[in-house]
């Protein structure tokens, strides 16, 4: 049976988003300053932060109504590939994820409050998406919400909740008794002891848990009526498509550290990029990385059309991608010899990076079983 | 070949694949009561031969194959764009595929490209009618994938060229009109590539004599064709004397490039990854069929990922600003390497999938599917290995697009 | 955790043995042969296979007072492994599985009629282990046994009887009131139409479908009283242990005849084996057939002892040979080239035995999905 | 080092094999309240260090290490069988590994082999109690696998050799007593190998210099050392001069080919496939343990075939009959290369099956096993790269074991 044509689609606007997003982070995100910015207690540089909220990437799929550019989701690809590709972390995901999210659940009044601050890069927002075992699976959600006299009280745990120390708004998805609902947590409404730093693998990262007992919360808190399930659902796609798209982005990084290796490191009197054993292997990789590419242009083409088919592109995308960015890490250090197995070779930093988005948001295992589950059936 | 300077809008792309695809339903001839081949590579006798040729013209004839080459040849004059919706309509309505596959990929776009006009009036228009058959002379026994040491030698005397020697994995060589042919003008050339040159030679020519060879499939579709003074017209040269391997590297940039699409016509049956689901499906495994079994979905799905890897470079090839800078020639390049190699994995799959079933071969009444799997695990080996190896292909994918040092 | 020692045993016995069937089927089984004996409709030479039984390998581990040599059964993979090597096909798997379930459930007087005749190579033996669909789980047999007022009556069908054709004796497991047991059923005792050949990848074995349906046998038909279903899974414990040991002779026969060809072939004025594409996955090939031979050796020695043991090493070689012969074949069809896509090239008689022999008593998803469930739980 | 003329009965293998266990159960150290490494190569601090050094110490002092090497010189004068009991007994109750490693697996059996009478009484006692730690001097920073491009030069003057240059990878450089150490005598041998000595360099020498090289894991435990005017004994040099490349060659056989056992006591701690299945049952994917997954399950079935792949390679080291004919040496050269890519693999396996908790390192108290497997799998590639990378041994093996042609 042949299949239906894929289409791809790609506007002007993402072009030039990502000719300016490559431009800006190949000149100012080079390895001493992710070096620099990962013994920061926050791992990000806030004039740098400035200039992305400058440049509207934090609005670029939020509505002009609220600062934004109101491109479609899947712009936003343009501006996290090359990320990827040079290893930025910033609190960019977590809020960019945030506000979606908070767009497909709050009502107005309460995109008023936050989207504006989001756009302009004033407000740091993250989300509570995995239980305490690291379960990406919404079914698994262990925070619940109890309706009280006045307001809500919330208990349960999450994981790998991005940025969350420092954060100025915390959306925590939570069972109640009409199923789940987004609860928007201030910085103010958490103690000390809520917070605990995660140690990754990627030291560029700032991930940790959220103890939610105790919480008390004002009827305002929770966004919009109805059930949030769907939105969530939304909230992980996304995730997906921007995750798998910086896996993209980690695996050409590390590609091209192979690449100059090989091409200019000699053995034997050869560069040893001409042997056979190092060129095939990084043929394949170019192949995964340019399907990787592939996956990616299409699940942003129809990230905003039929929910099915956007979710199974993007669920192939976070697949495939970390996949291939485990690929492309593994032989970037065995091939670099030696000096790959350093703390000083830049590999490293990409190989931790691929091992924490590899596995956060659902690993290849997670989405190929869910694929088959509805591409087979 | 015309470019898309004239794009067409969204309604006329689907008002004429609309038209095409009901003249597919009128025309499309029922299916044979002999076995079809899936690959042009895979011709074992003359009725397969006959019925494929039929169709090729009758294609042709209703103006649907070489709709962007130009008219005054016998082509259509269109842009590329008719021509990729017919192709893509006949895929998709499972079409035999188009058996001038030489002709039509290799010998004329390279005739089109750097022929004479007298070659081009020649030869064009009746490779589309599929009237005169093409075969391929490049490989030699002992210089498989070592193109430009070819030795089968060519002496010019007079009007003619006399040509000495042979040329192996020659498919369709018994039913061909013609062969592109590499031959050594100059064997004192300062380097082997310079003495090479590039023939259009007339299989009737008296000293040509072919052998079939038989497939590891028990089957045959390819065959060694030997040169015993043969003596073919001057004229049929292509280019030069000892251009030879320029032009062929323009062939070979066809044949390894864009092998679906391009000149028209689907060249070979499509077997897609949901044949393969649906043989899971049909296969038992243990007493359960095979599609229940966890891991073997979870092949199913990282092959449906990667069918539609495939399918995507080649979307992504149509819009210049979706190739990664610096590689823009990548999913060209890569197609050929990908696809066969893909297929081989598929069909390997397809079979280990079977369990006790997997061990018959296709005249077996139980076999699954009829053993097309078997059969096409051992031909996917003729991609593999055809038109410069995997390994080859590797080699020249991280030198030229990598720039990797040669080994 | 660190494991027990694995313990090799090989008798001088065994050694002996192993050196005399490499060098008669070296000398014997060339690959003319081999092509000339598939044409035949029985598949084989009866002359050759007089000399194996002059040669004792027919009564390798029967007893002596049946003629037999009373080796361990281990002992069988000295000869099986070199007609692996040598693509040998004969009735020695048939007649020697079905020998020995006839000595693990038979009578006396049952095994004196017949063990005699197999040790001498005079009674060609067979038996139906695989249902009709091409199950290899005794638990899927779908022949019944019907007590008559006197005697049986078979009703059913099974799939991947080897030799059938022409054997002399027929091994059927069936299902009765009492549960599993094993019919000896003789020539005469199938019609024309009971036997259907089947048209295997590999053209040097026979194969046949049996279907028993009105096949009626006398009382002592039966072999023995008790339920057969240990003796049966003995039965395939040994398939497992012989096909695998062929197995492994089948990827060291096409690893032989590719490094030949890697030795002579030049391409671009060098050897195409010094080409690191094709040097690397060689030495893989012959690391994996290493591997398998230490498989088939310990699972040889380990062939008679405790039963779990046993079942599991012979597992693990039927799984792992079967895949080593599938790359092994593969790439050796692959690095012959041109040469190797065509019938004249011997590697595609390896390429299809080892389909064949890959699958049938099942493959290497089967045999790993069961090693799960004995080992990790 | 004794040759096995004398097999031991299984009853006095037993009983020894008991005696031993008994003997390990008293005196194995407590766990220290600081991680201990899983490798030599993994020494990050001085506790580590103590810790390790101690207890090589006290097993060769109850006469359970160099069992098989000349008495006179400070081993036992056994038979290597005895040896092997205790080795294995080690493992299989985790004892703690053997810090010596360089010592005991190659600079000792080099010297036992090579050396002088004065050079074997000098050295060997004190690689067996761990009074002196040795380390490796080979690679260097331009020449990581081209041994026999070694640059760093040794001038003889006098009594002495001064050495000038620079080498990397050198484990345990900041403790070592002494480094087995390639340099160039002669720049002008008519080949790059003939140029080459061997020697046994002091690490007290004045002008040795030694900066530690942190590892991606974030840990040390490698060192580059850099030679200025470091003059050494003239009767530290090993052979004679210009037969270093031999020599090495000798050392690199120990290297590359029993990594564990052979000089006695295992070199580092044994990760199996049994602590890969204990990680998947307490690992949680989506809610239920990771051992569940029928995928899951199939890969550690694989990698439990594959050890024991590995295990038998060693057992048929035994029996020359078990050998296959022409390529005797196969297990022996095959297992550092399948061993540490079969680690490799494992590793990469057992973080990849963690799902969400993949991510967590080390410090983090929700790592599963404390994040050994995330750092393992960093750690591993030590191997795979170390003492020649995988590369590098393949190509060695199809051109010595297979006698395929040099690349």
């Amino acid at each position: 049976m042949a299949a239906e044509e894929l289409k791809l689609k790609y506007t002007d606007e993402q072009a030039m988003l990502a000719d300016s997003a490559w431009g800006f982070l190949r000149e100012r995100c080079t390895s001493d300053k992710v070096r620099e910015w990962m013994d920061l207690s926050t791992g990000y540089d806030t004039t740098l932060w400035q200039e992305m909220a400058d440049l509207g990437w934090l609005g670029i799929a939020l509505p002009e109504e609220h600062g934004g550019s109101c491109l479609p989701a899947g712009a936003l690809v343009s501006v996290v590939e090359p990320m990827g590709r040079y290893l930025l972390a910033t609190p960019f995901l977590a809020t960019t994820l945030a506000g979606q999210l908070l767009l497909g659940t709050a009502s107005k009044a309460q995109c008023r409050e936050w989207l504006p601050a989001i756009a302009k890069g004033e407000c740091i927002a993250t989300l509570a998406l995995s239980d305490a075992g690291g379960s990406w699976v919404p079914e698994h959600i262990d925070v619940k919400a109890s309706r009280m006299k006045k307001g809500w009280r919330l208990e349960g745990k999450a994981s790998g909740v991005l940025e969350l120390a420092y954060a100025d708004l915390v959306l925590v998805p939570a069972r109640t008794d009409q199923g789940l609902a987004v609860f928007a947590v201030s910085r103010e409404d958490l103690s000390y002891t809520a917070i605990e730093r995660e140690q990754l693998v990627d030291e560029t990262r700032r991930s940790y848990r959220l103890d939610c007992d105790g919480i008390q919360l004002d009827d305002s808190a929770r966004l919009g009526k109805g059930d949030a399930t769907a939105a969530i659902h939304d909230a992980h796609a996304l995730a997906w498509l921007l995750v798998g798209s910086e896996l993209t982005g980690v695996a050409d990084g590390a590609f091209s550290l192979m690449l100059d290796y090989l091409k200019t490191r000699k053995q034997f009197g050869k560069t040893i990029g001409s042997y056979q054993a190092l060129k095939h292997p990084a043929v394949e990789i170019m192949a995964q990385i340019e399907d990787s590419r592939g996956l990616m242009q299409y699940a942003a083409s129809v990230f905003e059309g039929d929910k099915g088919e956007s979710a199974v592109a993007a669920r192939m995308l976070k697949a495939y991608a970390g996949e291939t960015a485990a690929y492309a890490t593994d032989r970037a250090v065995q091939f670099h010899g030696a000096f790959g197995f350093t703390w000083e070779c830049d590999v490293q930093l990409y190989f931790r990076r691929a091992t924490w988005a590899r596995h956060v948001f659902g690993d290849a295992l997670h989405h190929r079983a869910r694929l088959a589950d509805l591409l087979l059936d | 070949m015309s470019q898309d300077k004239q794009p067409i809008s969204t309604e006329e792309r689907d008002k004429f694949a609309q038209k095409v695809r009901a003249w597919l339903k009128r025309n499309m001839p029922s299916k044979p009561d002999f076995r079809l081949p899936l690959t042009f590579m895979e011709i074992d006798n003359q009725a397969q031969f006959d019925y494929l040729c039929d169709w090729q013209c009758r294609v042709y004839e209703a103006g649907y194959l070489g709709m962007s080459w130009p008219a005054e040849y016998g082509g259509g004059g269109l842009p590329q764009v008719y021509q990729d919706i017919v192709t893509r309509e006949m895929a998709r309505l499972q079409a035999p595929f188009m058996i001038n596959a030489i002709g039509l990929s290799w010998a004329g776009p390279t005739i089109l490209k750097l022929g004479t006009e007298a070659q081009k009036k020649r030869y064009i228009k009746k490779i589309l009618s599929a009237e005169e058959i093409w075969c391929q002379g490049f490989s030699e026994p002992e210089n498989g994938s070592d193109l430009g040491n070819a030795q089968t030698r060519a002496v010019r005397d007079g009007d003619s060229y006399v040509i000495n020697g042979s040329k192996i994995w020659t498919s369709q060589a018994e039913y061909a009109a013609h062969m592109i042919l590499i031959a050594r003008t100059d064997p004192e050339a300062p380097n082997k590539y310079a003495g090479l040159s590039f023939f259009l030679a007339p299989m009737d020519t008296p000293g040509i004599e072919i052998r079939r060879i038989r497939k590891m499939t028990g089957e045959y579709g390819f065959a060694q064709t030997f040169f015993d003074d043969a003596r073919i017209p001057a004229d049929t040269l292509v280019g030069e004397e000892g251009q030879g391997w320029n032009v062929a590297m323009a062939v070979l940039a066809f044949e390894r490039g864009a092998a679906l699409g391009q000149a028209g016509g689907n060249i070979m049956s499509v077997i897609t990854s949901r044949d393969l689901v649906e043989t899971a499906r049909k296969s038992l495994r243990d007493g359960r069929p095979a599609l229940e079994d966890v891991r073997i979905r979870e092949q199913l799905v990282q092959f449906m990922i990667e069918e539609r890897c495939l399918r995507l470079g080649r979307q992504r090839g149509r819009d210049q600003r979706l190739l990664t800078p610096g590689r823009e020639f990548a999913p060209m390049l890569l197609g050929k390497l990908q696809g066969s190699e893909y297929m081989r994995r598929m069909a390997a799959f397809a079979v280990s999938m079977q369990g006790g079933q997997a061990p018959l071969y296709v005249d077996d009444p139980m076999a699954l599917d009829g053993g097309v799997w078997q059969r096409q695990h051992m031909n996917s080996y003729s991609a593999t290995i055809g038109g410069g190896t995997s390994e080859i292909q590797r080699n020249i994918i991280g030198e030229r697009l990598l720039g990797l040092g040669k080994g």
